[in-house]
């Protein structure tokens, strides 16, 4: 069982790490931010599947943080966005 | 090779890319980008260090992990000061060049104010 | 199949890494640097240390992600002239070339390191009994070497101070941060309303656990600090003035309980900071309490930046 | 017992694999922000909680499984206020473009 929890935690990290080419192509930064929350709910099935795969209880903690913290970076880039809305569009016409 | 080793040489690529990036690239928030780059390398090769510690029933050595945490803490509040120092120069002058004698405005930015 | 994550981990790492350096806008590289601090967590997880992947994904990911993303997203009208200062085809060969030498040499120490490691984990084992405490990182930080802890705590107020004292004359004691407009489609203020409780309980869980489980007093600071952040971002609640008495007590509460500590200690136990027989955990437990309060306020003001306006605004 | 209960965590943990693998298919793949957007949160929402809901039988306590509960609730809340956040920026983008 631990193999098969561990094989789909790298399945779905190489699977979410593949989105990460929406980071280099863009076009615009929402497109950035969604390619990282990807990989963000990625991480915490990863985090979890290793979690149980290990018997390391603790990392159970680790996902809650990191599903508090992305959320809260997340909210500070959209916070960021709008100052700079018009740069971007001329940017990406 | 082990987690330790794999990720120790991870480390090492990972402190030469920040490092590149900290000489090459001239705007000062890519600088301090690069250094937290070259700082999360320091820390993860002192990781991999503390993971081939591992013994007495503990999965790594406990006493870099506990230096690494202190570390990590401190490294924001580096950066922190880093950002808001930098913030202050462009509040000041309207630009944050670092060159001696900055350049003619030649690359005139519309958005700058 | 372990390994198979590891390889995964290290090139999607070093992926974003040179992504986070070469990407031709800083707000872009930023995003980048946020996903990379995801996988180091991940990286941790892998390494054993959750004590060091409780930090990394509080701090590396969320809180630094949020600093700089603010900075990328003023200084953005700054890039185009940046650019225009890139330095020479020689100047970048260079520093190709001796990043690589550093590389490389590095590289050799990891294949040469020392087999067996040398390690403290056996004496952290037979002297962790005598703190009381059952996690070993809250052993190290907290008793085997609360001197690193005590002077980073002060690392950190100094941080702040000089954050502080980048204020212009103007704003001298003022709030920092700039006064967030209530968000008008309401869902950031929706979010800072459900979020916050939430996130409470979480930081206090992952400070309680922290004596005997992996978490403690940084990680659930920095989730405290977070949730406050948000509140504020959202427009709820405005930035305390700098300048308030009860705010500048508190921020030295934490320290000054530590350092009091340490003098008891070198009183009645014979060295700054040694605890008297039989009192350590409980004494653990008073300089983790202070500390709460302190790292929560730091790590969010910091995180503000210098005040920028005046008292009333 | 034991035998069904790892045969539903392979389901489900696998289940939840596919909805990450269209996840990213669909943030490759089609053509503007706003689809992409919306194959983002299936695979936030769907993916997750089927390894989460894969993952319940292995917890050793009740409060093990309403953390990972609660992991899942946070996902949602904060995946789905985010999107709409990015859903608006996208919007009020369109529009200056």
């Amino acid at each position: 069982m631990p193999e098969f929890l561990l094989g789909s935690a790298a399945f779905i990290l190489g699977m979410v790490a593949l989105g990460l080419v929406r980071i280099l192509r863009g076009p615009t930064d929402a497109d950035r931010m969604m390619a990282t929350q990807l990989l963000g709910t990625g991480g915490i099935a990863a985090v979890l599947l290793l979690g149980a795969a290990t018997g390391a209880a603790a990392t159970v903690d680790v996902a809650l943080t990191l599903a508090l913290l992305a959320a809260f970076a997340s909210f500070a880039f959209m916070k960021a966005r709008p100052a700079q809305a018009e740069a971007a569009a001329d940017d990406h016409p | 090779m082990t987690a330790g080793t794999l990720f120790g040489l991870c480390a090492a690529a990972l402190i030469g890319l920040g490092l590149f990036g900290l000489i090459v690239n001239p705007h000062p928030l890519r600088k301090i980008l690069a250094f937290n780059v070259v700082g999360s390398g320091v820390f993860l090769l002192f990781g991999a260090i503390a993971y081939r510690g591992a013994g007495a029933g503990m999965g790594g050595d406990p006493v870099p992990q506990a230096l690494l945490i202190t570390g990590i803490v401190v490294a924001f509040s580096a950066t922190a000061l880093a950002v808001a120092l930098l913030l202050r120069l462009f509040d000041e002058t309207g630009s944050v060049t670092l060159a001696s004698e900055p350049p003619a405005p030649a690359g005139k930015d519309p958005g700058a104010d | 199949m372990n390994d198979v994550l590891n390889l995964v981990l290290a090139a999607v790492i070093l992926g974003l890494a040179a992504w986070t350096i070469v990407a031709r806008e800083a707000y872009a590289a930023v995003v980048g640097f946020i996903a990379y601090g995801l996988l180091l967590t991940l990286v941790w997880v892998q390494l054993h240390g959750v004590d060091v992947a409780l930090t990394e994904a509080a701090i590396g990911g969320g809180l630094t992600g949020a600093l700089l993303i603010g900075a990328a997203a003023r200084l953005r009208s700054t890039e185009a002239r940046a650019r225009a200062e890139r330095p020479g085809q020689a100047t970048r060969w260079l520093a190709a070339a001796f990043s690589a030498a550093v590389t490389g040499a590095l590289a050799v120490v990891v294949l040469l390191l020392p087999v067996p490691a040398p390690t403290l984990a056996p004496e952290v084992v037979a002297h962790i009994a005598v703190t009381g405490v059952g996690n070993p990182i809250t052993a190290v930080l907290l008793a085997f070497r609360a001197m690193d802890t005590l002077l980073e705590a002060i690392v950190l107020l100094f941080a702040l101070i000089g954050v502080w004292s980048l204020a212009p004359d103007r704003a001298w004691g003022g709030r920092p941060g700039l006064l967030q407009p209530v968000d008008p489609n309401g869902m950031l203020a929706y979010a800072a309303r459900v979020l916050p409780p939430i996130g409470i309980v979480a930081g206090a869980y992952i400070f309680w656990v922290g004596a005997d489980h992996p978490g403690g007093k940084f990680q659930g600071a920095t989730l405290l600090a977070a949730m406050w952040l948000l509140v504020m971002m959202a427009g709820l609640a405005d930035a305390p003035p700098t300048s308030r008495a009860w705010l500048r007590w508190l921020l030295v509460a934490g320290p000054l309980a530590f350092i009091g500590i340490g003098v008891v200690g070198a009183v009645h136990a014979g060295a700054f900071l040694a605890y008297p027989e039989g009192f350590a955990k409980p004494l653990i437990l008073v300089i983790e309490f202070a500390l709460m309060p302190t790292l929560t306020l730091i790590l969010g003001l910091m995180l503000l930046g210098a005040p920028r306006r005046g008292e009333t605004s | 017992m034991s035998a069904i209960l790892d045969g539903f965590t392979v389901v489900a943990v696998m289940t939840g694999a596919v909805f990450f693998l269209a996840g990213t298919v669909g943030l490759l793949r089609f053509p503007d922000s706003l689809s992409r957007l919306h194959a983002l949160s299936k695979a936030d929402n769907l993916g997750l909680g089927l390894v989460m809901l894969g993952l319940l039988p292995h917890v050793d306590s009740v409060a093990g499984g309403l953390k990972l509960v609660c992991i899942w609730l946070l996902v949602l809340l904060s995946g789905s206020t985010a999107s709409q956040l990015i859903a608006r920026t996208l919007q009020r983008g369109g529009s200056q473009s």
